[in-house]
């Protein structure tokens, strides 16, 4: 019976190892690729040139080889365009997703773990945070505290808190019911104690997980809020500002739409994957 | 009855596919009409893979690789996968061990007692339901009619396993199998299931594979039993021969080990490291010598 | 015979315990209590092992962790070593925790399964301030017959006797006055129930620890206590020694209890 | 009556939640700096004028009193005038609201129909190679979500190969016979099939868009669920009788499976009504997100109040109907 179960998680660990290497992959060369932006970019992001506007990109006809991915309607550099909002989102990911990570899991620890009246309080306020519309929510929220880089972290972080509070709430309260927190309080573990040193190493492998499907989500949000002109401001370049702009003119110039499209599907994708790989790696129970 | 076996099974190998690890080692075993055997070992030693072998529920990962299992002569192993399923459907019913889990909670009671007789033989549903009304009697369950129209959450354990019992004795089959049925039970609730388990079998002249790791269940209801390790059958023996004097050390060691607070200190023996050792070798020279012969 | 007081190193007066039946609970005020612990009283002498048995619902787990303060008794006494520990808080527990240890039934469950062996025999000492904590955790393993290099390992990639084993180590390497021993064996196949047997028995010797030893099975108790509880939906019906025990049981329950037992013998009249 | 007290304690909090809802949305879009009052007027209103508008809006009181106000009008079925439509709130949000329903509900059938057949077939084919293509496939389209999705159907079927129109409900110039805002269930109602087919064409992408990501989940849970259940001894039980593995599946297995998954797929499902806000800005489809992203943008508060609560209600009111729907299917509450 051991060696079945060897057996099948060996096949899962080579397809899921191939995950883990090609999402890590695509991140890397993200992260790279806006780091070095500036060295990359031919053209500076927001320069227009209006007689150079909808220029098709490489091997279509009239394509203009200092433009690779060719023109917006502006005229400005879809590739720099690109690298550029890859920076946003790649601070969006991870700094939302950390801050949304680190207030989620706490609160849902605590209420998971000690429950009574914390537990009160935190689950009903994540009721109340599931009667929104998310995407309406963090909208309403830009409207309010205004746009900019911080205000869109933050909406994140207040709408997507509950996601990780729910299933550490979760998690936390099946773990609570082992045996082996009643030998540390047996031992003489003070509650505190027992929640850090006994429950998070056991709720980490999950927590690892949905901080990178978040960090996918957030790069997603901010997608949507510069869809609807609510992001940074409408001359940043970002990927959400491209595609709203590409989904007008998607008959004239699909390739201001397909790019940052692409590039949003291979990195919310890789997040997701990337979490699921890692999980299977290092957790010593899977391994 | 026969001088036949009803159930007859030669050379027995199952093996996990891919690796190839041997499960089943080349067992042989015969349980005559209305006889009850037992078969006894450790945790991994196969004995469960046996019946699960038999009624054809072996886990995806397993396959049998040679051997036949003959019931009432015919070689279920020969046989077309749908055609071997309702043979054994109707020659065969098993007995599972947690009766907490063993019952549909979605479904009547009625229904899960009747419906291999109307499905599988074809029986009329009013006397499904009479045979039913009928068996429930026969465990000493009160009310068969409320019984029929509950859901097993609505009863207790012990009412459970009882109705497992009824519904296993249902379509009057040549051979029940009971996979450690009592396991589950307190020690007091434990001696009534098997009294039943012992009174219908005799009733109805069944013949049974009864599946343990107690040797003393074993001696309260088989008159013969096989003792396994490591998937190889290391001993059969009739019961009185068995407790009087087993013949392998292992069994011997078992034996020994097994508790008997009428015996503190001849109870609960560890197995000594040599007795292991040897029924190891005993296992790997058996492998070497099936494998020089292939 | 009455013993001198100081004999006794856990004296238990009335005891009851109860919880709320949630499932009962009516919109407003209280919910119903099932009481699980009925109005019991007795001793647990110094290094004497007594076997506490019964069936499922008797109670027996709950009285363990009540004498281990898992649990708070809701009415009575429990006296450690002359201090009334009935109600104290965690914060005065904690010193006199060291001195009562507990041995779990479930090892899959009791073990961190994302903590080494020796981590989770180590964590416990650090707590209470021992030194030469890894000398003392490698010396526990010794004890229990495990090799060193085990600690090294996960739960996970032991086998249930080993595991069981690892508990064991946990609570003796705190050198304890009293362990908490709850249907330690009845997840192990006969053979490795025989080992761990054979160890406690040893141990306790060796370290004149004091042990109560919670089991459904008579067997297993008898070959390990000298004084046995019988307890019965919360009620003790019948302690003695365990010889007495066996050679004249008086509680009717002990008797039918007794002889549902079905013995690896073909004389015993059972049927 | 375990039944009843369970229900009504879920009444209650329910409740509580709303009134969260309510305070939460009504505080937070009073911060907002932008004067609504402002943005009506023509530029050069004078300040008397601006003033009268406000009282006439309520915005002269302090917040708490605001809030006290229009709590009474909501609970008397007032939500207010909507300040850039200067309709009230009520009718404009229950004009929009079919449109979504209908969204969200064709969305529902359809990954309830893909997600229920993946989870089948995959446990049908469990150990195969189309089982690990389910899993893998599933794990990839749960992970992009509804937003993506409707654009890379806008590239495919608007402009690739343009089947499908990429916006509105209904194409405008068609005359609509309707008495109900339910313009799908009344062109069926009213077998007229010819209008069935532009609008389900204009709901199609849209519905899809935001089924895809529900029917991995579903398809996930449902699976993971009929993995366990098939463990269970009375499925072993079932074979042993001489059952076949579809009837194991669909008679044993399946009905006790869907339990579990049935409150995570109510969770889910509010999660689909969420996405409705983006997915509808996207496809320009007039629902009711689509109009609260306008009214956020013109900080015409009375109206995004309202369309908040109204999601809320929604909401809960789901989560209320999935508990229902659990107590009845399982016996041990029905007959508890």
């Amino acid at each position: 019976m051991a060696e079945v179960t060897t057996d099948a998680r060996g096949l899962v660990k080579r397809r899921l190892g191939l995950r883990l290497w090609l999402s890590g992959g695509w991140l890397l060369v993200l992260t790279l690729a806006a780091v070095f932006a500036p060295l990359l970019s031919p053209h500076d992001p927001l320069s227009q040139d209006l007689l150079g506007g909808r220029i098709p990109p490489m091997f279509f006809p009239g394509a203009d080889p200092t433009y690779p991915l060719g023109t917006d309607s502006l005229g400005r550099d879809v590739l720099a365009r690109l690298l550029y909002g890859g920076r946003i989102a790649l601070i969006v990911a991870l700094v939302a997703g950390l801050a949304t990570c680190v207030i989620g899991s706490a609160l849902g620890l605590i209420a998971g773990y000690f429950r009574g009246w914390p537990d009160m309080v935190i689950s009903r306020l994540i009721d109340i945070w599931m009667a929104f519309p998310p995407v309406l929510f963090a909208i309403l929220l830009i409207a309010v505290i205004g746009p900019g880089l911080t205000s869109i972290i933050l909406a994140i972080v207040v709408i997507d808190w509950t996601r990780f509070a729910r299933v550490v709430r979760a998690e936390a309260m099946a773990q609570g019911a082992m045996d082996y927190v009643a030998s540390a309080q047996v031992a003489g573990r003070t509650r505190a104690g027992t929640m850090l040193a006994e429950i998070l190493p056991n709720v980490l492998p999950t927590v690892v997980a949905l901080l990178t499907l978040e960090m996918g989500i957030a790069v997603i949000v901010e997608a949507i809020l510069s869809f609807v002109n609510l992001s940074i401001s409408t001359d940043d370049p970002t990927w959400g500002g491209m595609i709203s702009e590409g989904r007008t003119s998607v008959y004239q110039a699909w390739w201001v739409l397909v790019f940052p499209l692409v590039c949003l599907f291979l990195t919310v994708l890789s997040f997701s994957q990337l979490g699921e790989g890692l999980k299977d790696r290092f957790d010593p129970v899977l391994r | 009855m026969t001088d036949r076996p009803f159930l007859e099974i030669s050379q027995l190998t199952a093996r996990l596919k891919g690796s190839g690890t041997p499960l089943l080692r080349s067992v042989d075993l015969a349980v005559p009409a209305g006889s009850v055997h037992g078969l006894v070992g450790e945790s991994g030693a196969g004995k469960s893979m046996i019946g699960k072998a038999i009624l054809g529920i072996l886990p995806r990962s397993v396959e049998v690789a040679t051997g036949a299992i003959r019931l009432d002569g015919t070689d279920l192993q020969s046989l077309p996968p749908a055609e071997r399923r309702t043979r054994v459907g109707a020659l065969t019913a098993l007995i599972p061990q947690d009766p907490l889990t063993a019952l549909n909670p979605s479904r009547r009671i009625g229904p899960q007692i009747t419906d291999r007789l109307v499905d599988i033989l074809g029986w009329d549903r009013a006397r499904a339901v009479d045979r039913a009304r009928q068996l429930l009697a026969e465990v000493q369950l009160p009310d068969p009619d409320r019984i029929l129209r509950s859901y097993p959450h609505e009863l207790s354990g012990g009412q459970r396993q009882r109705i497992l019992i009824a519904a296993a004795f249902a379509a009057e089959p040549r051979l029940i199998i009971a996979d450690e049925p009592t396991t589950a039970l307190d020690v007091t609730v434990q001696k009534q299931i098997l009294r039943l388990i012992r009174e219908m079998q005799e009733r109805h002249g069944t013949a049974m594979l009864f599946v343990t790791h107690d040797l003393g269940v074993v001696s309260k209801v088989c008159q013969s039993l096989s003792v396994l390790y490591a998937g190889k059958i290391v001993e059969s023996a009739r019961v009185e021969d068995f407790f009087r004097a087993p013949a392998h050390t292992y069994s011997r060691a078992l034996l020994a080990a097994s508790p008997r607070y009428t015996d503190p200190h001849g109870s609960l023996m560890p197995v000594p490291d040599e007795v292991m050792q040897a029924v190891r070798a005993e296992v790997a020279a058996f492998d070497e010598g099936r494998a020089a012969h292939v | 015979m009455s013993e001198p007081p100081s004999d006794v190193l856990y004296g238990v007066e009335h005891l009851h315990l109860s919880l709320p039946d949630l499932t009962r609970k009516p919109l407003l005020g209280p919910a119903p209590r099932i009481h699980i612990l009925n109005d019991l009283s007795f001793t647990i002498r110094r290094g004497e092992v007594m076997g506490i048995v019964g069936g499922s619902g008797s109670g027996k787990s709950t009285l363990g962790r009540a004498l281990v303060r898992l649990l708070e008794p809701t009415g009575g006494h429990v006296r450690f070593d002359g201090t009334d520990i009935t109600h104290l808080g965690e914060g005065e527990l904690r010193p006199l925790r060291r001195r009562f240890q507990m041995i779990f039934q479930d090892p899959m469950s009791s073990l961190n399964p994302r903590r080494t062996v020796g981590a989770i025999i180590e964590a416990p000492l650090a707590l209470h301030g021992f030194d030469d904590i890894a000398r003392r955790s490698a010396e526990a393993l010794d004890q229990v017959g495990l090799p060193r290099s085990f600690a090294r390992r996960f739960p996970h990639e032991l086998s249930g006797g080993q595991r069981q084993r690892v508990g064991i180590a946990r609570a003796i390497a705190m050198r304890p006055d009293f362990i908490l021993a709850d249907e330690i064996v009845s997840g192990l196949d006969v053979s490795s129930q025989a080992q761990v047997l054979n160890l406690l028995e040893g141990l306790v010797k060796d370290l004149g620890l004091t042990l109560a030893f919670i089991s459904h099975d008579l067997s297993v108790i008898r070959r390990l206590c000298q004084r046995i509880l019988v307890l019965h939906r919360g009620v003790i019906v019948e302690e003695a020694p365990s010889d007495q025990l066996f050679a004249a049981p008086q509680a009717e329950y002990t008797k039918e209890l007794l002889a549902a037992i079905p013995l690896p013998d073909l004389d015993q009249v059972w049927a | 009556m375990q039944l009843a007290r369970a229900f009504l304690i879920r009444l209650l909090t329910t409740l509580v939640t709303l009134f969260g809802v309510a305070v939460i949305v009504f505080f937070v879009i009073r911060v907002v700096p932008g004067n609504p009052i402002a943005m009506m007027l023509p530029p050069g209103a004078s300040d008397a004028d601006i003033a009268r508008l406000k009282a006439l809006y309520g915005f002269d009181k302090s917040i708490p009193q605001q809030f006290v106000i229009w709590l009474s009008g909501v609970l008397h079925g007032d939500f207010g005038t909507s300040i850039t439509r200067r309709q009230p709130v009520l009718d404009l949000v229950l004009n929009r609201l079919p449109a979504t329903i209908e969204l969200a509900g064709m969305a529902l059938i359809i990954a309830t129909i893909i997600g229920g057949f993946l989870a089948l077939t995959g446990t049908r084919l469990r150990g195969t190679k189309t089982e690990a293509a389910i899993d893998v496939g599933s794990g990839m389209a749960l992970s992009i979500p509804d937003f993506l999705w409707g654009l890379l159907m806008i590239l495919l079927f608007g402009v690739l190969w343009p089947v499908l129109d990429i916006s509105g409900r209904v194409t405008p110039s068609l005359q609509l016979p309707f008495t109900t805002q339910f313009y799908l269930t009344e062109s069926v109602l009213r077998l007229r099939f010819d209008l069935w087919r532009d609008i389900a064409g204009h709901m199609l992408m849209p519905a899809l868009a935001l089924a895809i990501p529900l029917s991995a989940i579903i398809g996930q849970l449902l699976k993971q669920s009929l993995k366990e259940t098939m463990h269970l001894d009375y499925v072993t039980l079932a074979r042993t009788k001489g059952y076949g593995e579809n009837h194991v599946i669909l008679r044993e297995a399946l009905r006790n499976a869907i339990l579990p998954t049935l409150t995570l797929i109510g969770v889910q499902f509010t999660f689909l009504i969420g996405g409705t806000v983006i997915v509808e800005r996207l496809f320009s489809y007039e629902g009711l997100g689509n109009m609260a992203i306008d009214a956020v943008i013109n900080r015409d508060l009375p109206l995004i109040q309202g369309i908040v609560i109204v999601f809320a209600l929604l909401f809960t009111l789901i989560n209320l109907a999935v508990d229902m729907c659990y107590a009845l299917l399982n016996p041990r509450l029905r007959h508890g």
